[in-house]
């Protein structure tokens, strides 16, 4: 039931919200901190007592939900080492987001905190779910929240980039839609168990009655969906817009993990399902990733606004994730899986730092600051210390996930890691280039003299963010050991050498 | 020497030390946190000696296990079998693994380390002349006001720098590798409210960052080739000898079926690079036509861990894999080492304090490169083209950078170009097999460049900050010490007989004219005729600044002239020790370095009576000749160079460093900034955005603007809709 | 009225087709046709709502000209297609349509009277306040 | 005549007296109290449900019978009983019951909705919610009859309530213009319907609605296919399909609100009811379905296609509820494509997808009609997107309600419009409609712009001049709540509905 719990409780936590009275925003924001916290706490067994020895999926619950003659979707919710730490991502973020948006939040407090803590609850389906329908339902779900996140709570010119974000998203979802109907379908609608569905899957290409047109088509559907939400290159341009809109705590979240269920639908669904398809285009989707790393560096360097640059790194760096991911060993598939996690936590943590800038200045144009370091020396000591973590340096989580990336892609492709690597060089470039002109030289402008460094409550919410930073850096094992079946899993069938434990039904012609 | 306590067994002791080897660099780490958790908290004073407290220990300890240690790579001996089989010298390196740290796959990387007497030595030397240049920064330093945050980065750089050299595998030296060059950033950037520094910082970074990719492709190369990033076996395993076996049977090419040697080579278990390197030269088929799979049918060194023969196409061979692996990692020696063509950043990097660029960027960090190479030497000796490639890069940045120092005039600035110079010599004897002596140049280069910029420092100091030297002179009598000192210093720059760099130097010299001499390959002998009139510079441009500083009348200010004075104790002292060591630092291992490393002999024609001696009359006439040059234009007469206004050609190149840096800063960046923004207003904004993105919305609502005018609301145009509609369907049903 | 049999017309013998097909028929359809035509010519063509209203009431008599002639046809067969039962749908479906088109007048009529007393026009070119 | 019979008419029978009971009490009662006509009404159309709902439990056994679709009557001649009542004019088969439970819905809503302006006397007289309720009837009679004859009378009685309660709000000009638009084209539409009807009894001779066979080379086919057409222009007039849609948004956004609603929802059920009677029983002979699948098809796409784009560019909420509904009625028709020869059981599943779909479809359409309804200011409606600018602030949950709607309709999970969309494009997908379903799919991308339009304005934008006030209302509010809660519980529990049968 913990998954469940998990589910519910932000979901209850956010009933009385509903209720709450405009003056009493304070209580109302302690009130959902507390939510997410307890949350939080309730998800440390996905951690203690997950076994990375014990069975692929653990935590496993299934209940009825919807059971018709031809129409089966369980409430079915398990993990994998992944999922499960994904979850546990959401679950750390969550409150952190929530305590940065303390004072940044200003008015119709109640309904931002009630939007964050359904899109919690909607973020830990998607990643819980293994039922294909309700990772649907979960999937879209968490799109409405952020839709008003960047829409209410935006700045200037948030009505077109909340518009965009969710045309842009639904887009792709929608054609994945009449994709996995066409799935269903196809495996003789029983039931949308992830795994069932999979090896329905495999029986029927065996059996020669899913064709290749098939199987292309449907790929093409399911990869459109996430590529948008990866974001992969062509695909990405709704990202900046978002970003730079969105509220502190939506950016987070945006960054931290709706961006993640990108590259989770590419390894729990697509390959699997479509192993032919996805072999057959793991080149171009590494070029594309490619260049994402390139170009979004570029990008990033040609930004003026500290937010906007570091969406734009995220299409980098994710970049080097999915790189990671197709280049389909093992290094590089558990390194994509870390590079998400590493990505979510440094993205944060930068989102973070600048949004406490914001709040003090009003201003996210890098023009705006320069020398500002000495006047707020922690300040200054936190944001370098997260920008080496997001430009790799070694010991810090960052390197891991890019180390372990390259390297899947060398050994795949040695061209893939050779020109993937560009993104360790333009990544420092543009990293460096901001700190340099944010914090270095003489300071520009006197009105920064009288900047307030960090107070107690930023501290205390950047610490976690800066431990997990090194953590990850140091003791990688602990997180590799929990991926790795779930990655030999993703390549027995992306090398389509899953033996069939199910046959599947005979599909009524 | 045998520093070991009477009482302690030394098998005991031994096993005592490879455990204890993390204390080296945790000590430094230590003083680091003290330094930076408790920021404005503790005294200056204070945290000072913390500092200098932790590098003083970490030397101690240092000394204590490179006492312990000995040997160093796998040798070989034949089993009564016949079969070969690869052993330790009896006298075992301390060799300890902590943990793992990254295991994906067949990936493994632990936290290991591993002192033999290579890294032991350069340990020693870091952490000594990092001891020294600590205490001259208590004087040096003692006005600025961010004393704490200065020692922390000093401490924080020495961790990193002993990570680099004590690690037991690539990936480990990798994060020192980095390390090293994050504490540069922020060293060379501590000034930061100067633009300038701050941007030269960033530059020493990125082209670091250049490097750094080169290496890491080298490690995922080897990678690929061994499945391993170690050096040697994990200690435990030492003992073993029994399998895995490479057989030369399998050794033969894909494509050909020669026959070679039958014989056998017993492995320890998971072998490092060096070993795999060692028993792979051991094998008589010819390295550069084998294949790259090389192991028993059986898997006893299992194929899952080599990656190579997927990844690579037949024609393949281990030598060019070699080849690419080596070169890529001299790459990231190059931006390490500032060798061309990515050294630019290194001159810039004076911007930082003085004690830093004599520790970071003359005596240790720098040298990692060689130091690099030297580590991996079995593997270098694999690949012929990679060792010309060293030489020859090696070889030209040692000429190049000597022809910028010729007319600099900024005094730190002629240091560092000198530096660069060095680092190519050490190249070049890398490059020519005589690795030993490459290290020997960096023991002693670290000596005699760090006395020098100190002495440079603690004239900066006198002259409150002045470091152009047409701004001084004649300031022999007002620092004495100073002046002695950094006149040795000189003396041991430019190969004055005796001196520790003329050992050094000549035997590299020695070493390129023997190689060139039995391979009688032009390109040799022209790297020799390169290095001597790089040695010859060398001589001249370091008495050009003595000339320039010492000699002559001051051309100081007044008020600068009245505040002219000799150093604080804390500062002349590691002047005196460096000094001594610049001196008389070279006689120590002047031949016997190599057998002391167990390196191999690159060629025994070194001491061949006809190369030997054209090489020390050659070197000594260079040195000489550059001295007296020098003295003679610069101590006698008081014109000063205007090198920026000189109509000379030579003087212009030199003076422009031959347009290279220009070329760096002006074309490359400016093409980066045009390149990105240019990317991002027609890629991103116009044709993905406006042409695709909304392009498709507008459209959408064009479409929608137009459909709605059929909704013209007159009743009678909506029943002819409908009758049309009606028609439509009853041809459809009546079409036959 | 269950016992009623119903008529599948898979069991239906068809040896009566031509006669189904006799002149008369044929020309009734005719003129029903020209009728129906007339009165959606009428709908669409004429600007004036009445017009169009009794337009609507000419198809209307169009259609109950086909019923009955249909049923009239139908009913001089033999059984099962032609039979009583069918002669009586027809003409029982033509009254009822004669009520319909009664009661549609009404209402239109009604509607149309409402509208004219608000705006003095029954001319659908100036009824278009709703549009696009 | 035995008294199952009875028993099976008795909801409409109840409705009708309450019709009558209504008009009477219009004639007693003085205004203030008006607002008891409407609560009758309702009442009437409740206590229908009730009955209907008894019928269902105590005849049970009696409409589990598969009614023929695509097979000979026979199947439905079960031993001891069967649904055909009244000589067969009747076919009270479970699908009838569900259309007749949406229309029942429908009015009781659509009561709901009219309640509100207890100011303006048409809305609240006795013969409006008379009409109304007749209207009703006449859906359900539509729902279940099963022969050219109730066709056709349930058909005028339904539409001619309709017509007139189009233009009850006499002083207002759109009002009558509506009702005049939609009276004329409604009643030229009729006219081809009865033509249809004309041919196909003179191909067969019969009226009733049983299946027609006819082998391809039979001389009656062109005849009988004349009347398919015919028949089949004339319902996808009342769904409001393309090419025959062009009443829709003149006629819903003239007619009162309430009208609108229940046209928009019970006149469209009726009509899909004999959509799927005709197409699923009449002519479902292969030899008819292989000419109307590709008819509908073709209808589908054009009329998913136009609605949404056309919905695209509203200013005012009810024209683009109007448009939106034209687009609702394309993927409605996705459920009718059944090319290949399937047992009756796939029909079953399919006319379940279009009843779940019409229920959905009717909750959130009359609640986002509810709401309309509401927002006004001094008795002058507010229609436009513009007016509802900041309802967020002024009316949160009202605001909450209208975005259920609007979320619903544009189909996003956990919605009850997001399950009916997929029952339906499931539904296409298995016929092996994959294509058309994209298309449908793609159409509705754009759909969602301007569905989420509303939710941006009530959310994200700050009103122009005063927030708009909606003065209180319990009955509509009662309405609003109850549909935003069913449209969420339906979305979450979809078989509790589609269980039924």
């Amino acid at each position: 039931m913990l998954l469940t719990a998990l589910i519910v409780l932000p979901l209850v936590g956010a009933l009385p919200l509903l209720f709450a009275r405009d003056q009493n925003a304070r209580e109302a924001k302690g009130w959902a901190f507390l939510v997410s916290f307890v949350t939080f706490l309730v998800s440390l067994p996905l951690w203690f007592n997950f076994d990375p020895t014990g069975p692929l999926y653990q935590f496993v619950e299934k209940h009825r939900w919807i059971s018709l003659p031809r129409l089966n979707m369980g409430f079915n919710l398990g993990v994998d080492g992944f999922a499960a730490l994904m979850v546990l991502l959401t679950t750390f973020l969550m409150p952190i987001a929530l305590l940065g948006s303390w004072n940044y939040i200003k008015e119709r407090q109640k309904e931002f905190y009630i939007a964050m803590l359904v899109l919690e609850a909607a973020m830990i389906g998607v990643f819980a779910a293994t039922d294909l329908f309700l990772f649907y339902v979960f999937f879209e779900a968490s799109l409405i929240p952020m839709y008003l996140l960047i829409g209410i709570w935006g700045g200037e010119n948030r009505i077109y980039a909340t518009t965009k974000f969710l045309i842009y998203t639904v887009f792709g979802s929608l054609l994945m839609f009449v994709a996995i109907l066409f799935v269903y379908h196809k495996t003789g609608s029983a039931d949308f168990g992830i795994t069932g569905l999979t090896e329905r899957l495999a029986a029927l290409r065996l059996r020669g009655t899913f064709s290749r047109t098939e199987e292309f088509w449907c790929f093409w559907a399911f990869a459109l969906a996430f590529s948008i939400k990866v974001p992969i290159f062509p695909l990405h341009t709704w990202l900046p817009d978002a970003h730079v809109e969105a509220p502190t705590p939506g950016s987070v979240v945006l960054a931290g993990i709706l961006l993640k269920m990108g590259g989770y639908g590419f390894l729990r669904f697509i390959v699997p399902f479509f192993p032919v398809a996805s072999e057959h285009y793991a080149p171009l989707f590494a070029t594309l990733c490619i260049v994402g790393i390139i170009y979004g560096s570029f990008m990033a360097f040609a930004q003026q606004d500290m937010k906007k640059l570091i969406a734009y790194s995220s299409v980098a760096h994710l970049g080097t994730c999915m790189l990671g991911i197709f280049s389909y060993r093992i290094e590089g598939v558990q390194g994509g899986m870390y590079q998400m996690l590493s990505h979510g936590i440094s993205t944060s943590a930068l989102f973070l730092l600048v949004g406490m800038l914001y709040e003090r200045t009003h201003s996210r144009a890098i023009a705006y600051y320069g020398g500002i370091a000495k006047v707020v020396p922690v300040f200054t000591v936190c944001f370098i210390v997260v920008t080496l973590s997001s430009i790799g340096l070694p010991l810090t989580n960052g390197f891991v996930g890019e180390f372990t990336c390259l390297m899947g892609a060398f050994f795949r492709e040695p061209w893939w890691g050779v020109l993937g690597g560009l993104g360790v060089i333009l990544g420092a470039v543009y990293m460096l280039f901001m700190v340099k002109s944010v914090f270095f030289g003489p300071l520009v402008r006197k009105s920064n003299l009288t900047l307030q460094d960090l107070d107690s409550r930023e501290l205390s919410l950047l610490t976690p963010l800066l431990i997990m930073i090194f953590v990850m850096g140091v003791a990688p094992t602990l997180f590799f050991r929990r991926m790795q079946p779930a990655a030999e899993e993703f390549l027995d069938y992306a090398h389509t050498k899953k033996p069939l434990r199910a046959a599947a039904p005979e599909v009524p012609q | 020497m045998n520093l070991l306590p009477e009482w302690m067994d030394p098998q005991r002791a031994h096993a005592f030390y490879a455990d204890a080897l993390f204390l080296i660099p945790l000590l430094p780490f230590l003083g680091f946190l003290i330094n930076a958790l408790t920021r404005k908290g503790i005294s200056r004073g204070a945290s000072g000696g913390v500092a200098c407290l932790a590098a003083a220990l970490s030397f101690l300890w240092t000394l204590l296990s490179f006492s312990a240690s000995a040997g160093g790579l796998a040798d070989h001996v034949r089993l009564p079998d016949g079969s070969l089989c690869l052993v330790r010298d009896p006298a075992h390196p301390l060799h300890a693994v902590y943990g793992t740290w990254i295991e994906v796959g067949a990936f493994h990387c632990s936290f290991g380390l591993y002192m033999d007497q290579l890294s032991g030595l350069l340990a020693l030397v870091v952490t000594g002349v990092g001891l020294l240049i600590h205490i001259y920064s208590m004087g040096y330093m003692g006005h600025d006001k961010a004393y704490a945050r200065y020692f922390a980065y000093l401490n924080l750089f020495l961790f990193a720098m002993l990570v680099l050299i004590l690690s037991d595998n690539l990936v480990l030296t990798f994060v020192g590798w980095e390390g090293v060059g994050l504490c540069s950033y922020l060293l060379i950037g501590f000034w930061y409210e100067d633009a300038a520094k701050a941007s030269a910082g960033m530059k020493a970074f990125i082209f670091n960052r250049v490097g750094d990719l080169g290496f890491l492709l080298g490690i995922f190369t080897l990678l690929a080739v061994f499945g391993t990033v170690d050096y040697v076996a994990p200690p435990r395993q030492l003992g073993t000898y029994r399998a895995p076996v490479i057989e030369p049977r399998l050794m033969k090419p894909t494509g050909q079926g020669g026959d070679v040697a039958q014989e056998t080579l017993l492995m320890p278990e998971n072998p490092g690079l060096l070993d795999y390197a060692k028993g792979l030269s051991l094998l008589a088929a010819p390295k550069a036509t084998r294949p790259l799979r090389f192991s028993t049918p059986d898997g006893r060194i299992d194929l899952s861990r080599n990656l190579a023969t997927r990844i690579f196409p037949d024609w393949f061979t281990l030598g060019t894999a070699m080849t690419l692996a080596c070169v890529l990692l001299f790459v990231g020696a190059c931006g390490k080492s500032a060798q061309l063509p990515l050294y630019a950043w290194l001159p810039d990097a004076m911007a930082g304090p003085t004690p830093v660029s004599a520790l970071i960027h003359a005596a240790t960090m720098v040298t990692a490169g060689v130091y690099m190479a030297a580590r991996l030497h079995p593997l270098y000796l694999m690949s012929p083209e990679a060792m010309h490639v060293m030489a020859c890069v090696g070889g030209l940045t040692a000429i190049f950078a000597a022809l910028c120092a010729l007319t600099q005039t900024d005094i730190k600035k002629v240091l560092a170009y000198s530096t660069v110079s060095q680092l190519g010599y050490m190249f070049l004897g890398a490059g020519v097999g005589a690795f030993a002596f490459a290290i020997f140049h960096v023991v002693t280069h670290a000596f005699f460049k760090a006395l020098l910029f100190l002495c440079s420092g603690s004239v900066i100091h006198a002259m409150s900050g002045e470091q152009d030297m047409r701004k001084m002179g004649g300031l022999r009598k007002q620092l004495p010490l100073t002046f002695i000192t950094m006149f040795i210093g000189a003396l041991a720059l430019a190969g004055f007989p005796f001196f520790a760099g003329w050992w050094s130097k000549d035997a590299i010299l020695a070493q390129v004219l023997a190689r060139a001499h039995e391979s009688h390959e032009s390109i040799y002998y022209l790297l020799y005729v390169l290095a001597v009139v790089g040695a010859f510079c060398t001589a001249f441009y370091s008495f050009r600044l003595i000339g320039m500083t010492f000699f002559g009348t001051c051309r100081a200010s007044a008020e600068v002239k009245q505040h002219i004075h000799e150093s604080p104790p804390t500062m002349t002292t590691p002047l005196l020790v460096l000094a001594f060591l610049s001196a008389a630092g070279g006689v120590l291992w002047a031949n016997s370095l190599p057998t002391f490393l167990n390196f191999p002999e690159p060629t025994q024609n070194a001491n061949h009576p006809q190369v030997h001696h054209v090489n020390l009359v050659v070197t000594l006439v260079a040195a000489f000749g550059g001295i007296l040059l020098a003295l003679f234009l610069y101590a006698k007469n008081q014109k000063v160079p205007q090198p920026a206004q000189s109509k000379n050609v030579l003087v212009a190149l030199s003076w422009n460093k031959f347009g290279v840096e220009a070329f760096y800063d002006k074309v490359v960046t400016t093409t980066f900034i045009i390149l990105a923004e240019m990317l991002y207003l027609v890629v991103d904004v116009l044709i993905i955005d406006t042409l695709f993105v909304n392009g498709l919305g507008f459209a959408t609502r064009a479409t929608s603007g137009a459909l709605r005018r059929m909704q013209s609301g007159v009743v009678n145009l909506y029943a002819a809709g409908i009758l049309l509609g009606a028609l439509a369907v009853l041809f459809f049903l009546l079409r036959g | 009225m269950n016992e009623v049999h119903f008529v599948t017309l898979a069991e239906a013998d068809f040896s009566w087709l031509p006669s189904l097909f006799s002149f008369r028929l044929l020309s009734c359809l005719a003129l029903a046709t020209a009728i129906f035509s007339i009165g959606a010519w009428g709908v669409l063509a004429r600007r004036n709502i009445l017009v169009m209203l009794i337009s609507v009431e000419l198809m209307l008599n169009a259609v109950m000209l086909c019923f009955v002639s249909f049923s009239r046809a139908l009913v001089n067969l033999p059984a099962p297609n032609g039979n009583a039962f069918a002669a009586e749908g027809g003409q029982i479906f033509a009254l009822f349509i004669i009520a319909v088109a009664a009661a549609e007048a009404a209402v239109g009529l009604a509607i149309v009277m409402a509208y004219f007393r608000n705006r003095q026009t029954v001319d659908t070119r100036d009824i278009q306040a709703l549009k696009h | 005549m035995n008294l199952a019979h009875f028993a099976d008419l008795l909801p409409v029978g109840v409705v009708l007296t309450a019709a009558l009971v209504v008009v009477f009490l219009g004639l007693i009662l003085d205004a203030k109290d008006r607002f008891v006509i409407a609560l009758v009404a309702m009442a009437g159309c409740v206590l229908g449900l009730g009955v209907l709902a008894q019928n269902y439990v105590s005849f049970e056994a009696y409409y589990k019978v598969t009614p023929p679709w695509f097979g000979p009557l026979d199947s439905a001649r079960v031993a001891g009983h069967t649904a055909l009542i009244c000589g067969g004019a009747f076919m009270v088969d479970g699908f009838g019951m569900a259309i007749m439970a949406i229309a029942l819905l429908a009015g009781a809503l659509a009561t709901l909705v009219a309640g509100h302006s207890s100011e303006r006397s048409a809305l609240t007289s006795g013969e409006y919610h008379g009409l109304l309720l007749l209207a009703v009837a006449g859906m359900m009679l539509l729902g279940i009859s099963h022969d050219f004859l109730t066709l056709l009378i349930s058909l005028e009685i339904m539409s001619v309530a309709t017509y007139i309660l189009a233009g009850s709000q006499r002083e207002d000009v759109r009002s009558g213009e509506a009702a005049i638009k939609y009276l004329t084209l409604g009643a030229f539409s009729t006219a081809l319907l009865m033509l249809g009807m004309a041919f196909v009894f003179g191909a067969t001779g019969s009226l009733s609605l049983n299946p027609i066979s006819m082998a391809a080379s039979d001389p009656r086919r062109g005849l009988a296919l004349l009347g398919m057409g015919l028949l089949l222009v004339g319902v996808l007039f009342k769904v409001g399909a393309a090419p025959f849609h062009f009443w829709i948004p003149d006629v819903y956004e003239g007619a009162p609100t309430g009208v609108t609603g229940l046209m928009a929802v019970g006149v469209k059920a009726a009509a899909f009811a004999v959509v799927a009677r005709l197409m699923f029983e009449t002519f479902s002979h292969p030899s008819f379905r292989q000419q109307w699948v590709p008819l509908l098809a073709s209808a589908s796409v054009l009329t998913m296609a136009l609605g949404n784009l056309l919905a695209l560019r509203q200013n005012s909420i009810k024209r683009m509820l109007a448009y939106s509904g034209i687009a609702h009625t394309g993927y409605l028709l996705l459920a009718f494509l059944v090319p290949r020869e399937v047992g009756a059981s796939v029909v079953e599943e399919h006319l379940q997808a279009v009843t779940f779909y019409l229920l959905a479809y009717g909750l959130m359409t009359m609640g986002a009609f509810g709401v309309v309804a509401l927002v006004r200011e001094d008795g002058r409606a507010l229609e436009t997107m513009d007016d509802f600018a900041g309802l967020a602030k002024a009316h949160p949950a009202l605001a909450l309600c209208m975005s259920i709607f609007m979320l619903s309709l544009s189909g996003m999970p956990p919605l009850a419009g997001f399950f009916a969309k997929f029952m339906v494009f499931r539904a296409a997908i298995e016929q092996g409609y994959v294509f058309y379903a994209m298309l449908g799919i793609l159409t509705s991308i754009a759909s969602l712009y301007y569905y989420l339009r509303v939710v941006l304005k009530m959310y994200m934008e700050e009103p122009a001049g005063a927030a708009p006030r909606c003065h209180y209302v319990w009955t509509s509010n009662v309405l609003i709540y109850t549909a935003g809660a069913l449209t969420f519980v339906l979305g979450i529990l979809p078989h509790w509905i589609i269980g039924l049968r």
